[in-house]
Order: structure tokens, then sequence, then C-alpha cells
């Protein structure tokens, strides 16, 4: 189940039952490719990040899910980047990742290097912050963008 | 059953098939519709609408222990409750109790989590008011239910 | 936020599109904003075309216009307390919702709900699926043009909606299960009462058939309209009934039971060409097997507690843990990271709309205007779940 | 002028226009203005009533008795609504389009012939006035789609040309067949007649109407010309122009309150003259059914008066239902105007079926029936079916009818003149 892939690989373990890897970031892309080329992890379920606020330099966590219909089993993938550091993408692997990675530029702010349309998917163009980020109150907004485009001081 | 399906086609059996359903349901017995200020729902016992602060139907006491589980449980923060410790019993009294009902979903925790049965989420539907501020429910109002509406056209 | 739109896709719209709309009439190309406000893109998305007379060359979705930052509410509220908030993603099948997550939780806690409370949970989630089906093909066939089926669908899921109100006390969102079980069970007469519910529904069922299913303009509507393969299925991450019809013999409810679904017997529809028609042929029969799961679940409904011991202030232990189930529209999945403490630490969901809608762009590339209303109903999306 | 006023009371050999008797010509216009209008408005009601019972609702029932008082709300509204003229429309033409389309929608009417005489003329060659002045409407929707200067009305008024365009063809082939049956009338010598009026005659005379006509060419005809009307109005399952779910409401998009209620009445009347052409041609128009069966006096009495007991019947109704009403003082207004409205139909039908009334105007009703059973196809329809794709309406148009229009029309003439050809084969030999 786990590959060997160096010191790539930090951690390989079982939790509950969900099996689930952690890799360096510099082979996220070797890894996933041969996860659907050898493995037959061929559907990506999901992709998303957490943010660990607290953790000194690479503060989040990009999590990549992955289903093989053959064996019937599920996989996540694990990557730690540092905040303002890019991944590239796995737009060319799995073409469910385009919005999945949108999403997470739009609530997180991680790039993806490489992705087609990089940009916001679920907030407008032009809102400042992102919100999924631990210092993102959960009542905060971008007031100037409410102001501009909604001509109302909250929207709340 | 190749010819079966073209006369099918020429004679428009599936078309008329499905004529047949609309027309059979003309009948004026079919209306589902509910004419709604005449004909009024029937509200099952479980529902959660209106929530009401019940009393203690001898003494006219609240049922309130001011024990604040509602207002923790409350996915929204919406209830508030306020008591002061009375200096001789030493128990907590409800001195007030707000309800924003502008805000609540109707999940039912609150009435989960209340210990007494004080709290209840009762079966009025009909709380449409005129204004936001009217929605926030005090201890009075939540005690005398809401006020009842009469329809006249 | 116009303005900027137009910034960003410079390239999507051309550079003739200026500031002020489109001055010159290019004859080679239209851009049509369809939506957000629109009869037929359920809700507020917003499709932007680009066409050659009614020819789709291309479409851009912009969505978000329904976001209410679920996953960031589910950060600040308790396990207990964030559930009433997924009832309202896919708030045409909220129980399923409910039961996605309440699964995802008691995983993380590692508890399991009593036989009682599994079997409630099938009878509902299938019924919310044959309600959620319902409001899909009435808006799919009204989009198509077809009237009426709106009407009976919904006046069939009506009575769904009336077991769910005496069952739990609310008609669309739910909030039916809690973490562990049930908070409620079964009210008096609920067996018989579901039982006549599957006797209701199956001729009904065979009306919407014979509106629709034989019917020339439907048929020729919807055959070959949208393909979408099994393996673009997979590469785009489709999942449901739009994955079945395109021949791909997956549920989770079988790959991975979960709740009593490994007890019951039932058949998993599937297509054969990917198109609108077998989709809608494929859900058809999903009513179907739905009805089946809910007879079976009811004839041997156990009795027993309906809640596990679960304790009061849930606190589950520092970890990590992704649960899905499958859902009317697709796979919805959780993803649930806990540092501990009350509250969750990272909630994601991955809501089977929003990954459905992505393929909207390969399946309408080449089709007509008109397609791309049934294909919009044919990936049967609800906005709060693309949005949430 | 009195003169003109009272003789043609008499006449029944005639119309107005024929007669050259301009006073009454002008009344019929009015009438048939007014009665097309009003009939707009019951029918504005009547579909929706129709429309709801056939989706398990009840429609509108608060304004008035069962809502009859619903269009005339409606009307209000629509007339105090703002009138919106977008910025980049072509104002000029914004204006002309539903000015034009009423036009051309009521122009067509002056040909109808409700009774031997009634009509406000009768042209040699009304059913070609008819197609022509129709056709001109889509000129009208092309304009309103065009003036909007946005999409959707763009798109729905191209899809609108091309569609009225490929379906006159279709409808065209089964009118020249219907045509070609009145020349087979006895004492014509093979004459035929584009006349509206003497469409009808020639079905008297032949003793049967074109639908039932060398069956089953007749009928596959009219059942040629009955889908390529539903087309021919933009009526479901043909409602392309103004699809709502895909075009938002069509070419009309951009249109509001007063002008938007133009293009509806437009639509209506275009509706009614389509299916009076259909009647006239087909339906045997003014002429009642059975006539050598149920021959006679007393059934030409009998049919006469059916109309007006009809209306006596829907008056009777009006009372059960007032009687039925639950006894609730918010519900006594509906009540009370139910009873109204019962006893005013009552009045009326007993007025329409009393003999000399009936004898005097019992075509027109027949001719008012069968279209209104037309109305109830056009709703029915709506109520069942999907819609086309434009190309597959296009598919149908060009591919399935115009073939079979095309060969009904060859085999209709071969068998029409089948007694000539043997008569002329025995004379040659």
């Amino acid at each position: 189940m786990k590959k060997v892939y160096g010191s790539g690989i930090r951690e390989a373990c079982t939790y509950l039952g969900q099996n689930y890897l952690t890799v360096d970031s510099s082979i996220v892309d070797d890894v996933l490719q041969a996860y659907r080329d050898d493995e037959g992890f061929d559907y990506l379920v999901d992709l998303t990040a957490v943010h660990y606020s607290k953790r000194e330099g690479t503060q989040f966590d990009v999590v990549y899910i992955l289903y093989s219909f053959a064996k019937n089993t599920r996989v996540r993938l694990k990557t730690q980047i540092a905040d303002g550091a890019a991944l590239p993408t796995a737009v060319k692997i799995w073409p469910t990742a385009n919005w999945l990675e949108r999403e997470v530029f739009d609530m997180f702010g991680i790039r993806f290097e490489g992705h087609p349309d990089m940009k916001r998917i679920l907030l407008p163009d032009d809102w400042k912050g992102h919100p999924l980020r631990k210092e993102y109150g959960i009542l905060q907004q971008d007031t100037e963008w409410v102001h501009i485009n909604l001509g109302i001081e909250s929207a709340q | 059953m190749k010819v079966a399906t073209l006369l099918r086609k020429i004679f428009l059996i599936d078309l008329l098939k499905g004529l047949r359903v609309t027309f059979k349901y003309q009948h004026p017995k079919e209306i589902y519709t509910e004419q709604y200020p005449l004909e009024r729902p029937v509200i099952a016992e479980r529902y959660r609408g209106l929530p009401r602060m019940n009393v203690n139907p001898e003494t006219g006491e609240t049922l309130c222990i001011s024990c604040d589980l509602c207002a923790k449980a409350c996915p929204e923060h919406l209830i508030v409750v306020e008591s002061e410790r009375d200096p001789v019993t030493k128990r907590k009294v409800l001195k007030n109790y707000t309800f924003d009902v502008s805000r609540c979903m109707f999940c039912g925790l609150c009435e989960e989590a209340c210990s007494t049965d004080a709290l209840e989420l009762s079966q009025d539907y009909e709380i449409a008011l005129y204004g936001r501020e009217n929605l926030i429910l005090d201890l009075k109002r939540l005690e005398s239910g809401p006020d009842t509406t009469e329809y006249t056209r | 936020m116009k303005d900027t739109m137009l910034e960003t896709n410079r390239d999507f719209y051309g550079e003739e599109w200026g500031e002020h709309g489109p001055t010159v009439l290019d004859a080679s190309e239209l851009i049509l904003n369809m939506g957000p406000q629109h009869p037929s893109t359920h809700g507020v998305l917003r499709v932007i075309l680009k066409l050659d007379g009614e020819k789709v060359l291309g479409t851009e979705c912009v969505i978000g216009y329904l976001h209410r930052g679920v996953e960031k509410i589910g950060e600040n509220r308790t396990y207990t307390q964030f559930a009433p908030y997924v009832d309202r993603m896919d708030y045409v099948a909220a129980v399923s919702n409910g039961l996605g997550y309440c699964q995802a939780v008691e995983t993380l806690i590692n508890v399991e709900a009593p036989p009682r409370a599994q079997y409630i949970r099938v009878i509902l989630a299938e019924l919310q699926r044959i309600a959620s089906h319902q409001v899909w093909l009435g808006t799919h066939a009204l989009d198509i043009g077809a009237m009426t089926p709106l009407f009976y669908t919904f006046r069939d899921r009506e009575e769904i909606l009336k077991v769910f109100e005496k069952y739990c006390g609310a008609r669309l969102t739910t909030h039916a299960f809690r973490i562990g079980g049930c908070q409620y069970d079964t009210y008096e007469g609920f067996e018989k009462e579901v039982k006549k519910l599957c006797d209701f529904m199956e001729p009904k069922f065979g009306e919407y058939e014979e509106l629709l299913t034989t019917n020339r303009i439907w048929v020729e509507r919807t055959k070959g309209v949208g393909i979408l393969n099994g393996d673009d299925c997979k590469a785009l991450g489709v999942t449901g009934p739009v994955l079945r019809a395109a021949g791909v013999k997956w549920d989770l409810r079988k790959a991975q039971p979960y709740a009593a679904y490994s007890k019951m017997d039932f058949e998993i529809p599937t297509g054969e060409n990917g198109d609108t028609y077998d989709r809608y042929m494929v859900r058809i029969k999903e009513l179907h097997q739905s009805l089946r799961i809910v007879r079976q679940a009811v004839d041997t409904l156990p009795d027993g507690p309906i809640m596990a011991k679960v304790p009061k202030v849930l606190k589950p232990p520092v970890g990590e843990i992704y649960h899905s189930i499958e859902a009317p529209k697709g796979e919805l999945g959780y993803f649930i990271v806990s540092d501990g403490s009350l509250q969750p630490y990272r909630m994601r969901i991955r809501p089977p709309s929003f990954v459905n809608l992505q393929a909207l762009d390969k399946m309408v590339r080449g089709m007509l205007v008109a397609d791309v209303v049934a294909v919009i109903g044919t990936l049967d999306i609800v906005l709060g779940e693309v949005d949430r | 002028m009195f003169n003109q006023l009272t003789g043609y009371l008499s006449n029944t050999t005639q119309t107005p226009g024929e007669a050259a008797n301009y006073t009454w010509a002008l009344i019929y216009i009015l009438i048939v203005f007014a009665g097309v209008s009003g009939f707009v408005i019951l029918m504005n009601w009547g579909e929706r009533k129709l429309l709801a019972h056939f989706q398990i609702r009840l429609g509108p029932m608060r304004v008035g008795p069962h809502g009859l008082l619903q269009p005339i709300a409606d009307a209000v509204k629509l007339l105090t609504k703002e009138d919106i003229i977008p910025d980049g429309a072509d104002k000029t033409i914004f204006w002309m389009a539903p000015v034009w389309v009423v036009l051309t929608g009521f122009t067509t009417l002056i040909v109808v012939p409700f009774g031997p005489t009634h009509a406000v003329t009768d042209m040699n060659i009304g059913i070609l006035y008819m197609l022509g002045i129709s056709s001109l409407g889509v000129l009208g929707i092309i304009m309103a789609g065009w003036a909007s200067n946005s999409h959707y009305p763009l798109l729905g008024s191209l899809r609108s040309s091309a569609q009225m365009v490929s379906y006159e063809v279709a409808m065209g082939l089964a009118i020249v067949s219907a045509i070609m049956m009145t020349s087979f009338t006895a004492g014509w010598d093979g004459a035929g007649t584009l006349s509206m009026v003497k469409i009808v005659e020639a079905q008297k005379l032949q003793g049967t109407w074109f639908i039932f006509k060398f069956f089953p060419l007749g009928f596959i005809a009219f059942a040629i010309f009955a889908i390529a009307l539903i087309a021919e109005t933009n009526r479901a399952p043909f409602d392309l122009p103004e699809a709502e779910s895909e075009l938002v409401a069509g070419f009309h998009t951009e249109y509001s309150g007063l002008r938007w209620s133009l293009f509806m009445l437009a639509e209506y009347a275009g509706m009614f003259a389509v299916s009076s052409i259909a009647a006239t041609l087909w339906l045997g128009g003014w002429l009642r059914p059975f006539p050598n069966w149920l021959a006679g006096p007393t059934w030409d009495l009998a049919f006469a008066v059916f109309p007006g007991v009809l209306v006596i019947l829907v008056g009777v109704a009006a009372f059960y239902n007032a009687a039925k009403m639950p006894k609730l003082a918010a519900l006594k207004p509906q009540t009370i105007g139910l009873w109204v409205l019962g006893a005013i139909v009552l009045l009326l039908g007993v007025f329409l079926a009393s003999p000399p009334v009936a004898h005097r105007i019992s075509d027109i009703e027949w001719f008012v029936l069968k279209v209104g059973l037309f109305m109830y196809l056009y709703v029915w329809y709506r109520a069942t079916f999907p819609r086309y794709r434009f190309d597959q309406l296009m598919k149908v148009g060009w591919k399935v009818l115009l073939p079979i229009a095309l060969g009904v029309l060859i085999v209709t003439g071969i068998v029409g003149l089948t007694p000539d050809l043997a008569a002329w084969a025995k004379g040659a030999r």
C-alpha cells in the first residue's frame, strides 16, 4: 500500500481504519501521478486544506483524498506547505481538481502552479482575505467591498 | 415487435398516454391545493414552531430554573437568560428571558436541553410579523403565546 | 463587480466587449449571460455562454451567490450545534446531509448508533432520496418544457414531507438525527403509514413514466444530450446517478455500506450511454429501489434503544476522519479534523453538486442553448450545496 | 343611412362587405374587435383555470368568484405598471412592434366567417388573405426582438421567424388539400374556391365536413394543420420563441406593462384566427353537426338551441356552486357574486336559446364552440408535453409534416379525380 519514495514520505499510518500518508510538498506531484497510474486511484474525491496557524514554518496541510474504483479503498495524502508557497496543480492528473483547487485558493490563499484559471470561485473576485484561515474571524468581512458593491454598511 | 413500435409511433400512442394522464387529473376532486386561510393544515404533534415558556398551571409561576442550558445549546446564541440569586433561598430566580426568533432556525436543540419542560417549541406556525424587532420575544410574550391572528379577507 | 468580472475574463469575452457592454454586434460570437436570475438555473447559478448562433462554444460557471460560509461556521460551533446547519446545504435532501454528518462524527468518536436508529435512518434517508428525486424530476421536466410533472411530483413529495413532519417536527430542514442515534423514536402508526406511503407512491411513479418515458419529445430532447462516459465521470469526480448512468455500477451504499444498508437487498440501476435520458431512467429506477429498501427496513425494524451512549459534552480525541455517504446527488463527504476541543478544528464538506457541476462545460460544448438547460437540470444541482 | 342600418337585418345572403353596407361593416368590425377582446379576456381566465385543473391546482380563486375577475385585475395591474423602455433599445421600433403584432392579429379576423352572413366581408381570396396577414405578424416579433437590444429577445425572435417560415409551408400544403376538396363540389364544375364562406358552403353541399372527406385523407390534412397551427401561434410544445425555461420570455423579455399585454392580446387573437381557419376548413365552420343523419326542422331547432342550452347549464352550475360555497363571512361577497353571475349567464342563455335569436345567430355560436374546442386542445397540449428543441422542431416541420402534407395533397387529387377519370376512360372507350 505504502510506497517508498525516499525521504519524501514522512509518515504513513492508519487512523480509525482510514489510511493516510504524509509526503513532502516537493514530490507531491510525482506521488499523485504514481497513485493514479500505478495504483489505480482514478478518482480524486476531495482536495482541501487545513490551516494550522500555530505551527511554525509550514502552516498549511493540503489534503488529497483519493479513491480507487477497482480496489474500493480510499487513501488520504497530506502535504505541508508554508504560507505564500505554491503547490503544483493536480488538474492535469484529475480534471476534478480544477474547482477544488480554486476553492482552496479562495478560502486559504494557497496558490497552485500551472492551474489553468487560478481565481476565486465562491467569493467575489476582488474580495480581500481568505476566510478559512484561522486568523479570519467568523464575523469578519471585507467591509470595503461590501460598501462599494452592495451599498450597505454591513452584510450581517 | 418492430411493427408494433412503428404503429405506436404513427398513432402517437406515446403522446396520447400522456394526454390521458393529464385529462384524468382534471377532475375537481383531484385538486390538491389548500385554500390556506380557510383550510388550515393539520400540524403534527412534534412540530417545531414558535417557542413558548410554560408556566405551572396551578401557581402560574414559571417552570424555568434559569439553568442557562438552552442558551448554551443554541447554535445561534440567540437566547439570553437573565437571572439573579434570591438572597433568602439561594436559588436562581428568572428575571427576564429573551428569545430572538428572527435568527432562530427551529432546530429544537434548546427544547431538548431544557431539563424542566419550561421551554417548548409550540405548534404555532403563523409567526410573520411586521418588523424584525417584534420577533425578539421577552418572557411575557413567550409565556402568553403569540397574538392570535384573525383572517378577515 | 461586473467590471472586474469582465477584466478577469478578458480572453473569454474577447476584446470587443468593452466597458459598457457589447457596442459592436459581432456576427460570429454571442456572449449570453444565463443567470443568476434565470428561470432554469435552479437557484442563483450564473452560466456565461459563448454562443455561435445557438450553438454553445464554451461555458463558464460563476458560483458563490449563495455562499454562507458553512465550513467556517462549522469551526465555530460545537459538534452538536453544527448538525442543523448541514440541513441547509442541500435543502431538498436535508435528511441525507444530517445522516452523513452524524455518521462522520460517530466515526470520529468511535461510537456506533444502535440498530433501531440505523434502521430509522435508512428509512428516512431513502424517503428523502425519493423526495429529492421527485424535486429533480419535476424541475428537470419543467426545464424541458413539461409543466405538469412538477405539480404531480410535488404533490407526492408532500406525503413524504408529512411523514417527516410527524417524525421530527419539520418538513424541509429536518434535523432528524443526532450524533449517536436519533432524537425521536417513531411515532405511533409509523410503520403502517410508511407502508401505506409506499403503496401510494408506486403507481405515481408509473404516471411520471407515462407522461415522459416514451413521449417522443422527451426522448428526442434527452437522448444523446450531454453525454458523459464512465472515464470522463471518474476523471471529473462525478458521482451519483450521473456516474451510474454512464455504466459504472458504483454506489456507496453497496461499496462501503453505512447505517443498515448492508442488511438491505437492493440493486444499483445503471445506464449505458451516459446521456440525459439514461440519467432520467437511472433515477426513475432508483425511486423504485428506494421504495424497496424502505419496505424492507420497515418490515425488519428492530426494537431497542435509539441512542447510543454519547457524552453530553462531546470532545472527540485528536485526529481526523473522512466519511462519505451516498446522497441523492452523489458522494457527500465530511472531512473533520479534531484538535480535542469542543469544536471541530476543520470541517470540510465535499458536496456532490459542486463537483458534478464542473462537468457542465464538457457536457454542453457543441450543444444548443436548449440543451444547456436540460443538462443543468440533469446534473441535479442544488445551489445551496454548490456554494455552501 | 337608416335604410342601411335596418335593411341588413333581413339580409340573409350577403356579408356586409359584399353588400357594400358600410355602416353594418363598421358595426361588425366593432363587434368582432370587442368580441375577440372579450374572448381573450375569457380565454386568459379559462387557460389559467384549465391549466390549473390539469395540474391538480385551483388556479385563480381570490378575485371574484372562482377568480373570474382575475383578468380584469391583471389588466388594471398591467395598465398601471411602469412602462420601461430599455436603455439601449431602438425606441421607435420598440414602440411599433407590439402595435404591429396586434394590428396583424386583428386584421386577419375580418374574413372569418362566423356565419353565412356574419363576417365583416367575404373576399374571394379570403384564406390567402388570412395566411398572408398572419405571417406578417412575425415581422412584429422580429422587430421586438431586434429593438430590445438584448440577447434573449434576439434569439427568441430568430427562432420565431425560422419556425414560422418552415411551418407555413406544411400548413399551406394542408390548406391546399382542403381547398382542392372544395373543387369536387357537384355543380361547381370543378372550380374550387378560396373564399372562407364558399369553403363552408362547399362542405354543406357535399354533405360532409372535410375532416371526414376521403377518410383518412381529410383527417391527416387536418392533423397536419392542427400541429402546424400550434407552431404558428408559438404555443407549447412549440413555444420556442418564448421558451420560458431557456430564453426567459423570448422576444418579449424586455417588455412590460401595457406593451407586454399587447403581445398577449395578439397571441390570443392569433390563436383565435388560426383556430377559426381550422374550424372553417375542416370542421364545417358554422355548420351544425350531423346535418344528414339528424335532419329535419325539429333537429334544426334542437341544434340551434343547443349552444344556448349550454350557456344555461353554465348558469345553473354557477348557482349550484354558489349554493355549495362554505358559509363564511369572508366568502360572502364571492357567494353573492356567483349568484349574480349565475343569474346573468342564465338570462344570457335563455336569450340565446330563444328560437328567433337562436335561428339568427346559432351559426355564430357553433363557430365559437368549435374554436373553443381548439382552445381547450391548446391548453391540454400545453399541460402535457415537453418542449421541442429548435433543430428538432425544424426536423418535424420539414422532414415529417411537409412530405406527409405533399403526399396527402397528391393522393387527394387522385382520389378526387377518380370518378372523372373513370368517366373519361369510359367515354374514351
